[in-house]
């Protein structure tokens, strides 16, 4: 696996500037993804992930949002210094999202072809040239790379008129239909029941490997990101707290919320179901200090109430965002918990 | 005798607008118009029609026997002359000879006796005024006997009102389902948008709510003067802005009279533009109900006509109206000007309210005036009388009330208001047609009395009036009535309306100079009016 | 069985959602539960599971009495729910009651908890003192007594459904209806809900009708489940047996569809059976075996005939025609291998 | 005395206590709506500008230079038609009578008039629509919506017009004209408002534990609908005076020799543009009063609006 | 079809709204204070007349049977007489409802290019200057009663600046089209008369204005609102990311959506303006339906009455189904709204 970086986030700081303050969303996120990769990301609702890939793309609503720090390397161009005209030539054919609630992505008030239609004619410098009726013969492929039935009927339905698996379905051939180098997938299949996201999950997983796409996969449901993922990070409250290869992450997660996201979820093999996490995600108003963790964490130390911890190496390509695995802070902490 | 044809330089040749250069930026080429506003709707069925803008319209495209002189008489016109029988019961008429419909068939004595059925069996418009009148009858075709049923002073200008119209034509364009039996419609749908007149004008097109043009018949019989407009326009609104406008781009000639003082002022300004005063016959009444608390009390009722400030009133108008002298407008025939005038004396009202029965608790005795809606300068007479009562105790109320709520509530004696504020105007230049319309019997419950008067000795009399056909003992009756009304001080008497127009100064309107007869309509006789474009 | 708390027999529900053309007007009906039976024992969490549209709510709501059945009767302890003709009597309201999925939208955002926590205690229990009684049911699901005078908008998610869960408690109920209770929740959320459910349970023995789609959470809640499938039952056992011997190709499914955590869950996955095709519409259910066009067992008989339950072990009930001639369940594992190179 | 709440609810506090626990909540969720209301600085505007207002008119004879202009009868014909000069600010008008006095207590009636109208309308109107709302489906929502969409289709200003010339033309009678015209908006929107409602699962929640239809339509379901109804006040507010206002043209409204905004503009109107002040300062006086009704509106929606901050 | 059975269902609805509002009509005009025979012929019109008018019109009959009477009539398109202008209320109602319809749809024009247009430059450069100056007009055109307009445009229009004619539908002068539609603009271009057209437009303007104004305000606050909504929304975003260029997204994905709302309220205003413009219609001597109303309710012509408010009745019924087609058309969410009341 190629180790060049496609896309990389340094040091991102997003703010929402709301009636009643400003919501301090991302505080420093630090991401990447290599060529070919498939990266997850997961956390619970409302951490800042749709906020993030949002950023990426640029489409955050820019009233109330503004991008107050960091860059976003697209190889190796910051995309969010591009001009319009570079923009658009990323957005599409280089990055591409599918959106979480494929209801909301989908305009309801244009056919699927309507929509479809101007995204295939400015996916190519070349499709701009084309006439209405190629267009449409061009629209059909996503729809049928998708796995949907009559395509060319489709083409002239609206939103409302599909299942929640088709409109799906429809989101991934539209995001797809760019070719693009790297997919955004954000909660794929969520809203859906468990077989049909699991029939989404596995087409998506066909398609992006058939063009080696990268993959970036947005999920809370840990389940999924470590059946699809090579890489996984984890995020809370608009920081990055852990990242480590999948495998390595569900064998041995090292951050206390890594852990009490996992040991929260019902197993299959019985066993009860634990507490979870106690607390909820703070106010973005007013973010706690230090370690935006600390007042849920089990394990909180004086220093993380004043200092934020670094998003650093603990073992080789696992990396986490706590004290406690900083050698200069917290090695006897570490002792006890690993006990 | 012969027809009065409007005094007009027979020999000047008509203007005509050959060389109408660059230069001149009013209308130049084309017809001249002249554009009156007005009131709508315009009903221009002779048979319909009987308010201002009717009767404006029917004179210019209907002929009638006689023509109003600017002195208050009549003098022959499609009747060149006639005979009265001895007891004053028969008129016999005889006609002009090669008068010309506007159809161009000839006008005869079928068509007068047509035209006084037509007019007598439908029963609308100004049929009342021939109410003496029993039938007509043609001897040829140039002779017509009108016959009456009582001897009547006033028959011959109530034949102001009788407009001829085209028999042939009318029949022609009736439909047979009507209310009139063997007459059907009697015309009456047809007659509504088109004319079957053998007046001076003739209806050119005809826009409901919107306007009526008439063009110039040019083969009419008698003169139009040099300069007599080619086309008029009679257009219907009275909205102040809309008319100011209209003057200042010269698209309007004279204005309707329902502007107020201080719109005319503002219409006053505008370049080239004057304002008319001509005098009518219509005076303004404050009606009081006679036979409710506390109006009943004639010393109440006096208290006010000594209380009220006239003068203030008289000045709220333009300048010129004058205080009214009596119940009856000077302007009539029969006027006297000797009639007790009551005019502002506090001290004399407050003598006379102390008679007044209800004096020690006037206060629980509001007096309601009513004032209409339409016309919102009588709210200022209203609120005057409001705050001058108010001066000697006498409590006021002031209602605004639509004219249909008016004549609905002036219907009955109960809902009649204490005070009405109304504009009255005589049907015809005669003192005695005024005192009849407002305290005959006949007339209590119609808005042209709210004062419910009911007094038999003064029904006696005004009918006795009205009967005697010689004018000098029929205006010595007027004289003694008019004193007996004003002792009982039924109502207040403001002032004499005059007909305020805003004209432009390119027209030479012969009213200005008293040339025209004030009767109903005869301001806008197109044949005599001049339109000078420059 | 005795010991029955609520029984359900041959339930359904259709609603009419329109009718066809102007003048020959037939309803459109969509039927959204079809026959289903089941029965909840004294004490136990009774597990209904399936996709969206199968009709588990509309079983939940009519259990609570927003529906009347199309036909169909449910008894509580033997007494006939819907004897007394539209209006459900009070006790019958008292003894069961329900918790909503969606926490935002079960609670009324302009009451405060306390007005909300007032009315069942002053409908069911009015000779109490209501303030002190909040009070208790605040402390009863550990939440402090200042809530009681916040709008729920001032709390978050969990706490909204715990808010719930103490209205339901406050008539004192003995079922409690738990339409997927944590399905809008979070998991780290999850878990602190669930618990406070299952401590309740045993405090005051209620029995529960757990409603979910999240088989792994059903395995640690659930006594019995039940699998519907488009309006019907599929599936009946014991949740052990269940998750051990899952027989219906639909809970094979199912189960082979869960996204799992570690290894050691995996194996518990019948994994080489995927998932095909869509879940038909519920106003146009195909004839024979509502699940034949998904089924990768189909055979010519499922698609004509509508099969029946049968029993296949103690307590564990299938309706399937692959099970209705005794040899049947052998054949399962070993077919599921052509199905993958099918999809 | 304070007493100690009984242990076995588990918590041992006072009364005093949860009296303060109480007056706490409120005080946050007050000082919220303020927060909410107050930052958008035209609310604020439109707020107090109607709250001067108010004010204006209630103490409309203490404030005025000349109350006697308004509420007395008076005619000063000499003084008539002055332009705006330092004794009287606004001018006097066709009777002399000084128009900033009137206009301020044409406030009054105009606001006199708005609120009684609303009075009348809104509990109708919203009565009905929660009925309906609630009973969708049903024959009574049939009947109620029926009834509605009738009244809507008449032409309003028409309707007014007619009844008030049915009624005798005072104040009181125009208010119930323009009242007979106006409810069907209120049900049409509590209907649409309770529709969606009442399958909210609160609703049902309170019917299967066995809450009484009173209480679901009135403490369940009407507190969610008050928030569009409140706005729709308020901008009505604005609407009722500017009705007011064109029924006064037609001679309908406020009787002399109060003072009616409408009536003033309408009768000042003739007087234009040489006598401008005559209609345009009551004209702006409407203007004022229905944009500060309007903005306070939209700060009520802003304020009401779902999201939480 | 399905549009076909909409249309079906809502008419059949609307046939009993119109019974009832016929029945309102009804017992309004019958209560309303005056004899209308009366007032017809006038004070001084012997009885007999009055009481031949009152028999011809069956004032003198029990009200049921006079209701009978009128919706017999009325189902044959037969309104009586008026008693205003003396012609068949039905000739009236062809005469001015075109009138007022012309005014009425020019309105919705200007108020549809304006308002949206107002919304969108609002909605797009949001809570910049553009932003504010679009909301400060907005708030005055929704504040401003319309005959305020009026008089301001007339006089400023039409008297200082004298740039447009102030009264009626053509000038004087101008021959009239030969009436086909009864639009004057329609019936001019028929008649291939460009001289009568461009008056008749000249013509049109200011009260169109006038009438305008506060709808065109209204509609760009609501297009403002839903514009800076749904800019917000997903679908925006997603199509965006798309690379889909901003001139495609604005102008199509955004506009669309965000013009339902919009549409619903133009519907009412149009029904609306058609009603309550009366005064507008007086102070420019338009010889409009409304104003046509308003007399007849201050001269009590019963006929007349009943009859303009049945036609605006069904012309608001009319235009709610259409606001309601196009709305279905626009967005498929919505749908026909057929079942609403079944
Ligand atoms: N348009 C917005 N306006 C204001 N705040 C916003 C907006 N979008 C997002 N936020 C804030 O950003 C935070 C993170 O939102 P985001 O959608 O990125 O979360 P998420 O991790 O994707 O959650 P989920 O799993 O629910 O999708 C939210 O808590 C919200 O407060
Ligand atoms: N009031 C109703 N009117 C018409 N159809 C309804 C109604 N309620 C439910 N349905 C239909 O009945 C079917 C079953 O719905 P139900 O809500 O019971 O399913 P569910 O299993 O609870 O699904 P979910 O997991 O989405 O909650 C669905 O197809 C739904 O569309
Ligand atoms: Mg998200
Ligand atoms: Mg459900």
């Amino acid at each position: 696996m190629s180790v060049t970086p496609l896309l990389e986030i340094k040091n991102l700081h997003v703010e929402f500037k709301v009636y009643g303050g400003v919501l301090k969303v991302l505080d420093g996120v630090d991401f990447r993804v290599n060529v070919g990769e498939k990266v997850g990301l997961v956390g619970e609702t409302g951490c800042g992930k749709t906020t993030t890939m949002k950023a990426i793309l640029r489409i955050l609503p820019v009233p109330p949002a503004r991008i107050t720090g960091g860059e976003v390397l697209f190889k190796g161009r910051d995309i969010l210094k591009m001009k319009e005209r570079e923009l658009r030539e990323t957005r599409g054919r280089g990055i591409s999202m599918i959106f979480q609630d494929p209801t909301a992505a989908l305009n309801p008030v244009f056919t699927i072809g309507a929509q479809l239609e101007p995204v295939i004619r400015h996916a190519s410098p070349e499709n701009r040239r084309l006439s209405k009726k190629e267009l449409r013969k061009l629209a059909v492929i996503p729809l049928k790379e998708v796995a949907l039935a009559d395509p060319e009927r489709l083409l002239d339905a609206y939103p409302i008129q599909l299942s929640g698996g088709m409109r799906q379905r429809v989101c991934i051939g539209m995001a797809l239909a760019t070719n693009p180098e790297l997919l955004i997938a954000d909660e794929p299949g969520t809203s859906l029941d468990v077989t049909i996201q699991d029939q989404v999950l596995r087409l998506l997983q066909r398609l992006v490997e058939q063009r080696h796409s990268s993959v970036i996969l947005i999920s809370h449901t840990l389940g999924i990101v470590r059946q699809m993922c090579d890489r996984v990070y984890v995020m809370y409250a608009g920081n990055m707290v852990e990242e480590a290869p999948t495998r390595k992450l569900f064998a041995n997660p090292l951050h206390p919320y890594t852990r009490g996201l996992m040991a929260a979820v019902p197993r299959l093999s019985g066993g009860g179901v634990a507490m979870g996490i106690p607390g909820r995600i703070p106010s973005y108003l007013h973010p706690p200090s230090g370690c935006r963790f600390h007042p849920r964490c089990p394990q909180a130390m004086e220093i993380c109430k004043h200092e934020k911890p670094a998003f650093q190496q603990a073992e080789d390509d696992h990396r986490v965002a706590c004290f406690l695995y900083d050698p200069a802070v917290a090695e006897p902490q570490k002792e006890a918990t690993t006990a | 005798a012969a027809p009065a044809a409007p005094a007009a330089p027979a020999e000047a040749p008509a203007a005509q607008p050959t060389e109408a250069p660059a230069e001149a930026p009013a209308p130049a080429a084309g017809p001249t118009t002249l554009r009156v506003t007005f009131a709508w709707p315009t009903f221009i069925d002779p048979a319909v029609g009987n308010d201002f803008s009717s009767s404006s319209s029917l004179i210019n495209l209907y002929d009638t026997l006689v023509f109003p002189s600017p002195d208050g008489g009549i003098v022959p016109w499609l009747a060149e002359s006639w005979d009265v029988s001895d007891d004053g019961l028969s008129y016999t008429f005889h006609l002009k000879q090669g008068v010309k419909f506007h159809d161009g068939s000839e006008l005869t004595a079928s068509d007068v006796v047509y035209s006084f059925n037509r007019l007598k069996g439908i029963g609308e418009g100004f049929a009342y005024m021939l109410a003496d009148a029993e039938s007509a009858e043609a001897v040829d075709d140039y002779t017509v006997t009108i016959t009456l049923g009582k001897p009547s002073g006033l028959f011959l200008p109530s034949l102001l009102r009788l407009f001829i119209v085209n028999e042939d034509l009318v029949r022609a364009n009736t439909a047979a389902e009507g209310p009139y039996g063997e007459n059907g419609d009697y015309g009456k749908e047809w007659l509504l948008t088109h004319d079957a007149g053998s007046g001076p004008y003739k209806v050119k097109e005809f826009q409901l709510e919107e306007y009526l043009l008439m063009e110039k018949n040019e083969d009419w019989w008698g003169e139009f003067a040099p300069n007599a407009p080619d086309e008029i326009r009679f257009i219907g609104t009275t909205e102040a802005a809309t008319i100011r406008t209209l003057m200042a781009n010269r698209e309007l000639e004279i204005s309707d009279q329902w502007q107020t003082v201080q719109a005319l002022e503002a219409l006053d300004e505008i370049e080239g533009v004057d304002i008319a005063a001509l005098p009518t016959m219509t005076e303004f009444y404050f009606m009081i109900n006679t036979k409710i608390p506390p109006t009943d009390d004639v010393h109440c009722r006096r208290a006010m006509a000594w209380a009220f400030d006239y003068d203030t009133a008289v000045g709220l108008e333009w300048p010129g109206t004058r205080q009214s002298q009596g119940p009856v407008p000077a302007s009539l025939g029969g006027h006297n000007p000797d009639v007790f005038v009551f005019h502002r004396d506090l001290e004399k009202a407050k003598e006379e309210l102390a008679q007044c029965k209800y004096a020690d608790e006037i206060e629980n005795y509001p007096v309601e005036i009513h004032w209409v809606s339409e016309v919102p300068d009588e709210e200022k007479f209203a609120l005057l009388f409001q705050s001058n009562m108010a001066e000697i105790g006498i409590p006021v109320k002031v209602v605004s009330i639509p004219w249909l709520s008016m004549v609905e509530n002036t219907s009955s004696m109960e809902t009649s208001p204490h005070i009405a504020t109304i504009y009255v105007s005589s049907d015809l230049p005669e003192a005695g047609t005024m005192l009849f319309q407002r305290y005959h019997s006949s007339t209590a419950n119609q808005w042209l009395q709210n004062e419910w008067l009911l007094d038999e000795e003064f029904d006696a009399r005004i009918e006795d009036a009205l009967a005697t056909v010689d004018q000098e003992e029929r205006f010595a009756k007027y004289y003694e009535l008019q004193d007996y009304i004003a002792e009982l001080a039924p109502s207040l008497f403001i002032y004499d309306q005059a007909e305020k127009h805003a004209y432009q100064s390119y027209v030479d309107w012969p009213a200005l100079r008293g040339e025209m007869s004030a009767v109903m309509g005869y301001y806008f006789f197109g044949p005599q009016i001049q339109v000078n474009p420059h | 069985m005795s010991n029955d708390i609520l029984t359900v027999e041959n339930l359904k529900k259709h609603f009419v959602i329109g009718y066809t053309g102007l003048i020959h007007r037939e309803p459109i009906t969509v039927k959204a539960v079809d026959g289903v039976s089941f029965s909840i024992r004294e004490g136990e969490t009774f597990g209904l599971v399936g996709e969206s549209g199968s009709g588990k709510s509309t079983v939940a709501y009519i259990t609570v009495g927003m529906y009347r059945p199309t036909s169909g009767t449910i008894y509580l302890r033997g007494e006939d729910l819907f004897a007394q003709g539209d209006e459900r009597p009070l006790r019958f309201k008292k003894e069961i009651q329900i918790v909503y999925q969606d926490p935002g939208s079960s609670l009324n955002p302009r009451r405060t908890i306390k007005d909300i926590l007032d009315l069942p205690l002053r409908i069911h229990q009015p000779h109490k003192n209501r303030t002190l009684e909040i009070l208790r049911l605040l402390n009863e699901v550990e939440l402090p007594p200042d809530y009681m005078h916040k709008y729920p908008r001032q709390l978050s998610g969990g706490e909204k459904q715990i808010i719930a869960i103490a209205r339901a408690l406050a008539s004192d109920p003995s079922l409690i209806v738990l339409d997927e209770p944590t399905s809008a929740l979070d998991v780290s959320v999850q878990g602190k809900v669930i618990n406070l459910l299952i401590r309740l349970q045993q405090e005051l023995n209620l029995s529960y009708l757990f409603i979910t789609h999240d088989l792994s959470l059903m395995r640690n809640v659930a006594t019995r489940v039940a699998i519907m499938y488009l309006g019907k039952i599929c599936e009946v056992a014991d949740a052990a047996e269940f998750f051990q011997n899952p027989q219906h190709p639909y809970t094979q499914m199912l189960l082979s569809s869960i996204p799992v955590l570690s290894e050691e869950e995996e194996k518990l996955k019948p994994s080489k059976i995927h998932s095909i095709g869509e879940i038909p519409s519920p106003v146009n259910v195909p004839p024979g075996c509502s699940f034949h066009q998904r089924c990768p067992y189909v055979m010519d008989v499922c698609k004509v005939v509508d099969p029946v339950m049968v029993e296949t072990g103690p307590g564990h009930t299938v309706r399937c025609h692959l099970f209705e001639q005794p040899p049947a369940p052998a054949a399962v594992p070993e077919t599921s291998s052509t199905v993958e190179a099918a999809t | 005395m304070a007493q100690q709440t009984a242990e076995w609810t588990g918590f041992n506090i006072t009364e005093q206590e949860l009296r303060r626990m109480r007056w706490q909540t409120r005080r946050e969720n007050l000082g919220r709506s303020w927060y909410k209301f107050s930052r958008n600085p035209l609310s604020v505007v439109g707020g107090a500008t109607v709250l001067i207002i108010i004010l204006a008119a209630i103490f409309a004879p203490y404030i005025t230079p000349y109350p006697d202009h308004a509420t007395r009868p008076f005619t000063d014909f000499a003084n008539a038609s002055q332009p705006p000069s330092l004794e009287h600010w606004f001018g006097t008008d066709e009777i002399g009578r000084d128009i900033f006095s009137r206009t301020v207590f044409g406030f009054r009636f105009s606001l006199t008039m708005g609120v009684v109208v609303l009075s009348m309308v809104v509990p109708v109107g919203v009565i009905l629509g929660l009925i309906a709302g609630y009973f969708q489906g049903s024959r009574i929502d049939t009947i109620i919506m029926r009834i509605t969409d009738i009244f809507l289709a008449v032409p309003p200003l028409i309707l007014a017009l007619a009844i008030a010339s049915v009624l005798e033309p005072n104040l009181f009678n125009s208010m119930v004209a323009v009242s007979l015209m106006w409810w069907p908006w209120y049900t049409r929107l509590v209907y649409g408002q309770a529709t969606a409602l009442r399958n909210e699962f609160f609703v049902s929640s309170a019917e299967v534990t066995g809450a009484s239809t009173a209480h679901i339509l009135f403490r369940e379901i009407l507190p969610n609908t008050l928030s569009p109804i409140f706005t729709k006040i308020s901008l009505d507010m604005g609407w009722v005076i500017i009705i007011g206002a064109s029924l006064s043209f037609v001679g309908l409204g406020v009787q002399p020799p109060k003072p009616g905004l409408g009536t003033m503009v309408a009768s000042g109107a003739k007087y234009l543009p040489d006598q401008w002040w005559i209609s345009l300062f009551p004209a702006l006086a409407i203007v004022v009063l229905v944009l500060g009704f309007n903005l306070l509106g939209d700060g009520l929606r802003d304020l009401f609006a779902a999201e939480e901050i | 079809m399905r549009t076909l059975t909409f249309i079906a269902r809502r008419a059949f609805h609307a046939i009993f709204v119109l019974l009832g509002l016929s029945i309102v009509i009804f017992i309004i005009a019958r209560i309303m204070p005056g004899d209308p025979a009366r007032v017809a012929v006038g004070a001084r019109a012997p009885e007999w007349v009055v009481e031949q008018l009152r028999e011809q019109m069956h004032l003198n009959d029990p009200l049921p049977i006079q209701y009978y009477y009128w919706l017999t009539d009325a189902l044959h398109g037969d309104f009586g007489i008026s008693l205003v202008t003396r012609r068949n209320v039905a000739d009236d109602i062809r005469e001015f409802f075109p009138a007022s319809l012309e005014l009425a749809f020019t309105s919705l024009l200007i108020t549809a290019v304006l308002g949206i247009g107002l919304g969108t430059l609002s909605a797009r450069h949001k809570d910049k200057f553009i932003d504010n100056v679009v909301r400060v007009i907005s708030y005055m055109g929704v504040v401003t009663p319309s005959f305020v307009f009026a008089i301001l445009f007339l006089l400023l229009f039409g008297y200082v600046l004298d740039l447009f004619p102030t009264i009626g539908r053509l000038s004087e002068g101008v021959p009239r089209p030969p009436t086909v539609t009864g639009f004057m603009t329609i019936d001019s271009l028929l008649a291939g008369n460009f001289t009568a057209l461009f008056d008749a437009l000249h013509h049109l303007i200011l009260p169109a204005m006038a009438l305008a104004m506060g709808t065109m305000a209204q509609e760009a606050r609501i297009t403002r609102a839903s514009m800076s909504e749904n800019l917000t929304k997903d679908y925006i975003a997603a199509i965006r990311a798309f690379g889909v260029p901003e001139r495609t997204v604005m102008g199509r994905f955004l506009l669309k959506p965000s013009l339902i709302a919009t549409i619903s309220i133009m519907g009412l205003d149009f029904a609306g303006g058609l009603a309550n413009a009366f005064l507008v219609e007086l102070i420019f001597v338009w010889p409009g339906l409304s104003r046509y109303g308003m007399n007849a309710i201050l001269r009590k012509d019963l006929n007349a009455i009943s009859a303009v408010i049945l036609v605006l009745g069904v012309v608001f019924i009319v235009v709610n189904i259409i606001v309601d087609l196009v709305v279905a058309r626009l967005d498929p969410r919505i749908g026909l709204r057929a079942a609403r009341s079944d």
